[in-house]
């Protein structure tokens, strides 16, 4: 998977045709093989681009920032990438007219150690679902697979999984680097800031981590594509995956297989109901 | 008269159900399917009053009665049905429980229609094909009624209606083997 | 040539063997190659899903599992009932691959079945893949004065939910076939009604009630012959129609044919090509109409009506 | 710093005998923002108010709680006594001590009192959080519009009307009237349809507070209850109304002739036409599709005609708005068509016709002048087969639902085939006769007793023709035999179904309709006329099928409360309703999304103060807003809170236990 | 909330914490959230009815259970809170036409949820009281009650600063 030369010869062609102000890309770390977000305005600087199965983060959270917003910009996604992208345009925070969007197919991505990442394990739409143009050969749609991961911790004894819970909560140092790296985490006032309101959630102590990692993963419940980025970002590396992930085979699971972003227009599982819905959990 | 009173369970309701994927509660007793039928009048009770007696739980008279075997899946009635019910499956299903746990009507009618059905499948087990001659004149010494429908067969033969030979699936093994092993399941699938 | 594959059905080598043999001549005119499934079976129709469950599905199964060897996309069935097993054994084993699977491991021992088949009548085939159009094209000899009611039985167009064709109450497609080739179609309300062919031998007063209505009623919409697409239903009407007369007490006289023998006429071959002299009720004089000029039939003659704007056509 | 007052009832012994009041009053005091605490013997009595009052003003109280009943209860008699103390009302909380504490732990009065202080804390806490909101007042236009000229438009109409309420009545054909105009006599008495029709047509012309907007479509509505605004569009009929005189000089003339719908198509009207004759307004238009002249350009004969000169060939659709302040719904109902019956011949028998036709064959201004025939040979039928339920309670090929109407008219068709051929013989086939109303169930007796009419119980399998006869066959369930009837003409008792304009209506309108197209009430049984849009009621057939009584009862209905909307300069609201604070809003519309009644839009707000640049942020129309709190619950980045309940009000109660 | 007077014998052991214990006759706290026109009015029915049930559940009002975020639920479990209560209008009877469908949807996630982070599934509880249901309201309170007094005592995540 290595779409380099591609990706330089349209955006090169996009800033000709002066369809873009802004390109956002992937460039090579100097100091390690990984990669890293690159904002491109200058032509000049499009030799830099790379893209290759080290391109992992979802560049679709950098439209929320103030130097993106109303400008128009060409980007790269993968299929995860442009499932966030897609409900990024259900909730209106970007117009489609300011997009230029280069869709790769995508054949998953490696992680630090050269593996492949988790989370294209368990994938179930590399292929890009909004694009203007598109690389690589379509594979189609996979069935949903329940996360190991959550399976596994799912199997634990109640006591040990809390005591597994409290020891990743007790490791969050409330940074909210996971919140910022979200790129559905646009909202100009979040809850899970400290600074917000004492009633949300108050001092630096476990239980207010708790309580955000709790209410900031319902907010994505039945939004979050699996991209990861927060993971990627948590300087703690606490499995911030297992949480969304158990809410999105719960809303799998119960809600007509709903899975985020996959269609334009579609919102959130929690914005819509079923009168068939279960119910059997209520008395 | 029937007695009715509180019915714990109506496991003959359900097996119908399972048995033929319809569903006879939503039977409303509208009669299309009666007059539709056009062999209603020679059932001991028409279509909607089985599917009444099915949703009484009146199982021994429904599968005593004459009816599913005078049904001949002409699928008129379904399509018919304001309520969409598979009428022939339903007669299909209460048929096969008949055989299963036999309360398969005595009469001489319908003692002549399986017999008919299991000289065909005889047929079919023996020759992979059936040869209607051979299946007429065996019913015929069958049903002890040696001279029924003689009177066709000269001017049938004349014609060349019917022939004299017949054809046989090559590989008649395995439509025998066949024959064993759907028996055998079905067995399994009782058990 | 288009290729298709046959499932002629026991009575095509036995009691329908014109039917069989015209519907070659028709499709050798139509250009289309008739494969025969290789070793076919018998169906099952009428006893098999009486009696049991895994046996009337293995049978038709089998002659699916053997057509699928034949790289063909389309099967052709000639007879009715062998029509309606196997269509609707091809959806029940679509909707339960889990059976399907079951019984090609068990009980049938031919391979796999993955349903790439799709199954058609050879009427419907002649209605949906070769065209009315194409078949009026050939025709070389017109059927012009030839009043024919067009009779379908059950099995051709029910159950809606398996045969996918035409409608289940009144069908046109076989009278559209028939008016390509120049005939007239009478309208005939009892085209789909059922003539009990399963009691053919074991309840032979059911059919004589049954198939006596049919005659008598195609006589009354002022048919000279009635045409069928299906073995059972032809040998019943034409060959117990003696007996009938004997049951009614009147003389019907009305003969039976199949489509493909007035497709096969019309198409130039000659009458005894089509084997005439297996037909119990002679179609002779029927066929005599050939040519004739009739006055347009089932128009009803205009009274003096009460109110003049009554003869608008409301509907 | 909060002050808060502290009121705990007694209620006689009910709340004292189960829970230590004085007891509660001590622990309560020691609550750092309770200021004065006290409990009396019935603090809803006036004396118990007047505690109430005293203490507010005395210890300058910021809030009030009382510990009393559930709020269900008094909560509106302690919102006017705080306020009467010049206190805002809604800076009261209830604690429910009663209901929630002293009658459900009866044997335990340790627990109870624990209780009781807890719900007192809890209420504390609340109150503390609360803020001065004000009733809101909305301004209404005192102008309805009612939509389609049936009797049920026609009915709500003119109740409004007579209230000295403005009305505008929207008709979509050339004449008010409806489906009843089409009726020859109505059930369950036999009077004719026209007779009780036509004076109240005329009304509707010649009323003064009534603006008839015949051959129009409502193409829009914005705004709110009290505060709409529709679009409405006058389609073009070649006819200047002002100055035609409704001579129908060009009606006799004009030589195109096309189906006449009033007659079923039984038939023939001219390309330009008036309905019926006694159509209201009884103004000709020209039907665009057939018209000569607008057609081919060609003719011009009706222009020649007219000698008051009113053809006007160039005239064009009109767009106009209306201010209005409520709107009711009543574009009635259209018949099922019954071509699926193929089994009945439905299309290949002529001599198979629905009820409506027969309606109008029977009616004595119909096109055959009251006596029914056969549309195949124009003799009069002697036996008639009626058979019901065609289409109702039909999944397989009609609707699951029962019309409702079709017992009661096919046995006054069976009457009315006996008053027009004395010796006709009518058979009904049906599966249950439905009379229920009054005089209905006597109805039915009296065809079937007075005029002979034979019941069969069963749905006919099929229809077939001997000769020029129709041979009906069906089961007589009763006997258990199957029937055949020769029959000269067979009348199907088609079902009712919506208007199929319905769902673009219902969008259009903002309401909601079900699976079939039919109008969604508020409540089935409590609201029934109200939708769930406040402002937008419904009559008639539009929301479920109905037969006239029914109809004019809810029209009625229909005009009692748009007169309610009505009866102030300004509709009073219940302040606890949700807010959006613009600068936490980032637009992402999810709430717009859930709000069960399109309460919520969106605006452009300058991105910060004086910028050019703008974004979207959601606007909650205080008008519609129904203070459920659904958006404030998925509102992410807390910008929605709803007024009266909210995050930090609930959240003080949770943690102050 | 201290409820016990002397000391009794026996313990009630943590659900999640099973080192932790509190005396036999602990009482949880038990918080209710109610939507205002079907539970709130079910339990007002309990009232008038007299019918007794236990004594622990604290109940709050809200118009509607779709106004229930699904911290509300968060915060009562890290405030005294033991067990909490939700409790709607059947679906199709909201009387604000289809907030319970969209509130199930979030009660069945969080429930989830919470169980899949370590707290006990019974901890959080949901149900639908019409407001006839005054008998139900009782039932329900008395089996969530029971339901939480095996449980223990909730100690995960307590905050304590309050």
């Amino acid at each position: 998977m290595n779409y380099t030369k591609q990706i330089q010869d349209i955006a090169s062609k996009l800033f000709t045709e002066g369809k873009i102000d802004i390109f956002i890309g992937y460039q090579q770390n100097s100091f390690d093989d990984n990669q890293v977000p690159v904002l491109i305005t200058d032509p000049a600087e499009i030799p830099k681009l790379v893209f290759s199965d080290k391109s992992v983060f979802n560049l679709t959270n950098y439209l929320k920032f103030e130097h993106t917003k109303n400008k128009r910009v060409g980007l790269v996604v993968k299929g995860c990438d442009s499932r966030s992208l897609n409900l990024l345009l259900t909730e209106k925070q970007v117009k489609r007219e300011n997009l230029y969007v280069i869709g790769v197919c995508c054949e998953g991505v490696t992680d630090d150690n050269g593996a492949k990442a988790k989370n294209c394990e368990v994938c179930v739409m590399p292929d890009p679902v909004v694009y203007d143009e598109i690389l690589g050969n379509p594979s189609g749609k996979k069935p949903y697979r329940v996360d190991p991961d959550v399976a596994e911790v799912a199997k634990m004894p109640l006591v040990e999984r809390a005591d597994y819970f409290e020891e990743i909560f007790q490791n969050c140092i409330r940074c909210n680097a996971c919140r910022h790296s979200c790129p559905l985490c646009y909202c100009s006032k979040c809850c899970i800031d400290q600074e917000t309101s004492t009633l949300y959630n108050g001092s630096n102590t476990v239980s207010s981590a708790v309580h955000a990692l709790l209410t900031w993963s319902m907010h994505l419940a039945g939004r979050c594509v699996d991209c990861r980025n927060c993971e990627k970002a948590c300087p703690s590396h606490l499995p911030l995956h297992l949480l969304h992930k158990q809410n999105e085979k719960v809303i799998f699971e119960n809600f007509q297989e709903h899975l985020s972003g996959m269609i334009a227009d579609d919102r959130g599982a929690f914005y819509k109901y079923n009168q068939k819905d279960p119910d059997d959990f209520i008395m | 008269m029937i007695r009715l009173g509180y019915l714990e369970k109506n496991t003959f309701l359900e097996a119908v159900n399972k048995k033929s994927g319809a569903n006879v509660l939503n039977c409303y007793q509208c009669g299309k399917c009666v007059s539709t039928c056009p062999v209603s009048s020679y059932m001991d009770y028409p279509p909607r009053v089985i599917m009444q007696m099915i949703k009484l739980g009146m199982k021994e008279e429904a599968l005593k009665a004459n009816s599913m075997w005078f049904c001949l899946t002409c699928s008129a009635c379904s399509g018919r049905c304001p309520r969409e019910i598979d009428i022939p499956a339903v007669m299909e299903a209460i048929r096969h429980i008949a055989i299963e746990e036999n309360y398969v009507n005595k009469t001489k009618k319908v003692k002549e229609i399986r017999t008919f059905h299991n000289i065909f499948l005889d047929m079919v087990k023996r020759y992979g094909r059936n040869y209607e001659l051979r299946m007429m004149a065996e019913f015929n010494i069958r049903t002890r009624n040696l001279f029924k429908d003689m009177h066709l067969a000269p001017k049938a033969l004349l014609k060349g209606k019917i022939t004299i030979g017949h054809e046989h699936v090559k590989r008649g093994k395995a439509i025998r083997k066949m024959y064993a092993m759907a028996d055998k399941l079905e067995k399994s699938q009782k058990g | 040539m288009t290729k298709l594959t046959y499932f002629p059905g026991c009575s095509a080598h036995g009691t329908s063997e014109e039917f069989d043999h015209t519907l070659k001549l028709v499709m050798k005119t139509l250009n289309v190659e008739l494969e025969e499934i290789p070793d076919w079976n018998c169906c099952g129709a009428t006893s098999a899903h009486v009696m049991t469950e895994n046996l009337a599905l293995s049978l038709p199964l089998r002659n699916l599992v053997l057509a699928e060897k034949l790289e063909n996309n389309t099967m052709g069935i000639a007879c009715a009932s062998c029509y309606s097993r196997m269509k609707s054994t091809k959806k029940y084993m679509d909707e339960h691959p889990d059976k399907a699977k079951e019984l090609t491991s068990s009980v049938i021992d031919e391979g796999e079945y993955t349903g790439k088949v799709e199954i058609k009548s050879m009427l419907q085939f002649c209605y949906e893949e070769v065209g009315v159009e194409k078949i009026k094209s050939l025709v070389k000899k017109s059927l012009s004065g030839l009043k024919v009611a067009c009779y379908y039985g059950c099995l051709l167009t029910r159950p809606k939910g398996v045969t996918q064709f035409d409608s289940p109450e009144y069908p046109m497609s076989m009278d559209r076939i028939m008016e390509a080739l120049g005939a007239t179609a009478v309208d005939f309300d009892y085209k789909t009604e059922c003539c009990g062919a399963s009691f053919s031998i074991s309840r032979t007063e059911v059919v004589h009630l049954l198939t006596g209505k049919i005659l008598e009623m195609a006589k009354e919409a002022g048919a000279d012959l009635i045409v069928v697409a299906c073995p059972l239903c032809q040998s019943n009407l034409d060959m117990r129609q003696p007996d009938i007369e004997k049951h009614l007490g009147k003389k019907i006289g009305i003969p039976v044919m199949y489509f493909t023998q007035l497709m096969a006429l019309a198409f130039g071959y000659p009458e005894k090509e089509l084997k005439l002299s297996k037909h119990i009720v002679p179609v002779e004089e029927a066929l005599s109409n050939i040519g004739k000029v009739v006055e347009t039939p089932q128009q009803p003659t205009k009274t003096k009506k009460a109110v003049p704007s009554a003869e608008s056509e409301a509907k | 710093m909060a002050r808060v007052g502290v009121f705990v009832c007694f209620c006689g012994a009910n709340i004292a005998d189960f829970v230590d009041v004085p007891a509660v009053v001590e622990e309560v005091k020691k609550i750092r923002e309770v200021k004065y605490a006290v409990y009396y013997k019935y603090m809803c009595s006036d004396p118990g108010q007047q505690i109430i009052k005293d203490a507010i003003a005395q210890y300058r109280l910021t809030s009030v709680v009382v510990a009393a009943c559930s709020p269900r209860m008094h909560e509106k008699t302690f919102r006017r006594a705080v306020s009467e103390a010049g206190l805002n009302p809604y800076l009261l909380e209830i604690a429910n001590i009663r209901e929630h504490s002293s009658w459900v732990h009866q044997k335990n009065k340790k627990a109870a009192t624990e209780k009781a202080g807890d719900l007192i804390r809890m209420a504390v806490a609340k109150s503390i959080a609360n803020e001065q909101l004000h009733e809101i007042s909305v301004p209404v236009t005192k102008r309805a519009l009612v939509i389609g000229g049936g009797i049920a438009g026609i009915q709500a109409a003119l109740d409004i009307a007579d209230a000295h309420i403005p009305v505008v009545l929207v008709e979509r054909s050339p004449s008010i009237g409806g489906r009843m105009a089409q009726l020859d006599e109505t059930f369950p008495t036999l009077d004719c349809s026209q007779c009780i029709l036509t004076p109240k047509m005329v009304d509707v012309a010649s009323h003064p507070y009534i603006e008839l907007i015949p051959y129009s479509e409502v193409i829009g509505l914005e705004g709110y209850v009290g505060n709409y605004k529709a679009k409405i569009k006058k389609k073009a009929s070649y006819v200047n109304f002002s100055l035609c005189t409704g001579c129908g000089a060009c009606t006799q003339k004009c030589p195109v002739k096309v189906p006449n719908e009033f007659n079923m198509g039984i038939d023939k009207r001219k390309a330009i036409y008036t309905p019926f004759p006694q159509a209201v307004p009884n103004k000709p238009v020209i039907d665009a599709e057939h018209c000569n002249m607008l057609l081919k350009g060609k003719c011009g004969i009706c222009s020649k005609v007219c000698e008051k000169g009113a053809i006007d060939y160039t005239m064009k659709d009109e767009v106009i708005e209306r201010e209005i302040g409520a709107v009711v719904v009543a574009t009635g109902y259209d018949l099922w068509d019954p071509k699926p019956y193929e089994e009945y011949g439905v299309g290949r028998f002529k001599d198979v016709i629905t009820s409506l036709e027969f309606e109008r064959m029977v009616s004595a201004s119909g096109p055959t002048g009251g006596l029914p025939i056969r549309p195949s040979d124009g003799k009069v039928p002697k036996t008639v087969v009626f058979i019901k339920c065609i289409g109702s309670r039909d999944e397989a090929k009609g609707i699951e639902y029962c019309s409702k109407i079709c017992c009661m008219y096919t046995a006054k068709h069976a009457i009315l085939l006996h008053h027009k051929v004395h010796d006709s013989r009518a058979y009904v086939f049906y599966m249950d006769v439905r009379a229920a109303g009054k005089g209905y169930e006597e109805f039915v007796k009296r065809a079937q007793v007075e005029t002979g009419t034979t019941y069969l119980r069963g749905r006919v399998s099929k229809i077939y023709k001997m000769g020029d006869k129709l041979m009906v066959r069906g089961e007589d369930a009763q006997l258990g035999q199957v029937v055949e009837i020769e029959a000269d003409m067979v009348v199907l008792a088609t079902a009712i179904i919506p208007y199929k304009t319905n769902p673009a209506l219902a969008r259009l309108l903002g309401i909601s309709y079900d699976k079939y197209g039919y109008l969604s009430e508020a409540h089935p049984k409590l609201r029934p006329v109200e939708t769930a849009k406040a402002g937008i009621f419904l009559a008639g057939c539009t929301q479920a099928p109905k037969d006239i009584p029914d109809t004019v009862a809810q029209a009625s209905a229909c005009a009692a409360k748009v007169c309610g909307i009505f009866s102030g300069d300004a509709l009073k609201k219940d302040p606890m309703i949700s807010v959006v604070n613009p600068d936490y809003c980032s637009g992402c519309q999810n709430c717009v999304q859930v709000c069960p009644y399109q309460a919520i839009t969106t605006e452009e707000i300058p991105i910060t103060r004086g910028s050019k640049e703008t974004r979207t942020v959601a606007k909650i129309n205080e008008g519609v807003c129904q203070g459920c709190g659904s958006c404030a619950a998925v509102c992410r980045s807390m910008a929605i809170s709803l007024k009266g309940f909210t995050d930090s009000q609930i959240i003080n109660e949770i943690v102050s236990i | 909330m201290e409820t016990q007077e002397k000391e009794v014998k026996g313990s009630v052991q943590s659900a999640e914490n099973p080192g932790l214990t509190a005396p036999a006759d602990w009482q949880p706290v038990i918080i209710g959230i109610l939507c205002n026109w079907c539970s709130y009015a079910g339990s007002d029915l309990t009232g008038t009815s007299r019918i007794q049930y236990p004594p622990n559940i604290r109940i709050i009002r809200v118009p509607c259970s779709s106004r229930v975020d699904p911290w509300f639920i968060i915060k009562s479990l890290q405030a005294t809170a033991d067990g909490v209560l939700i409790s709607g209008c059947h679906p199709g009877d909201c009387h604000y036409i289809a907030g319970n469908y969209y509130a199930r949807r979030r009660f069945l996630v969080i429930k989830n949820l919470l169980n899949f982070v370590g707290y006990h599934e019974n901890r959080v509880q949901f149900s639908w009281v019409s407001a006839a249901e005054g008998a139900k309201f009782a039932q329900v309170v008395a089996k969530v009650t029971d339901d939480i007094k095996k449980l223990g005592p909730l100690h995960r995540y307590k905050k304590e600063n309050f």
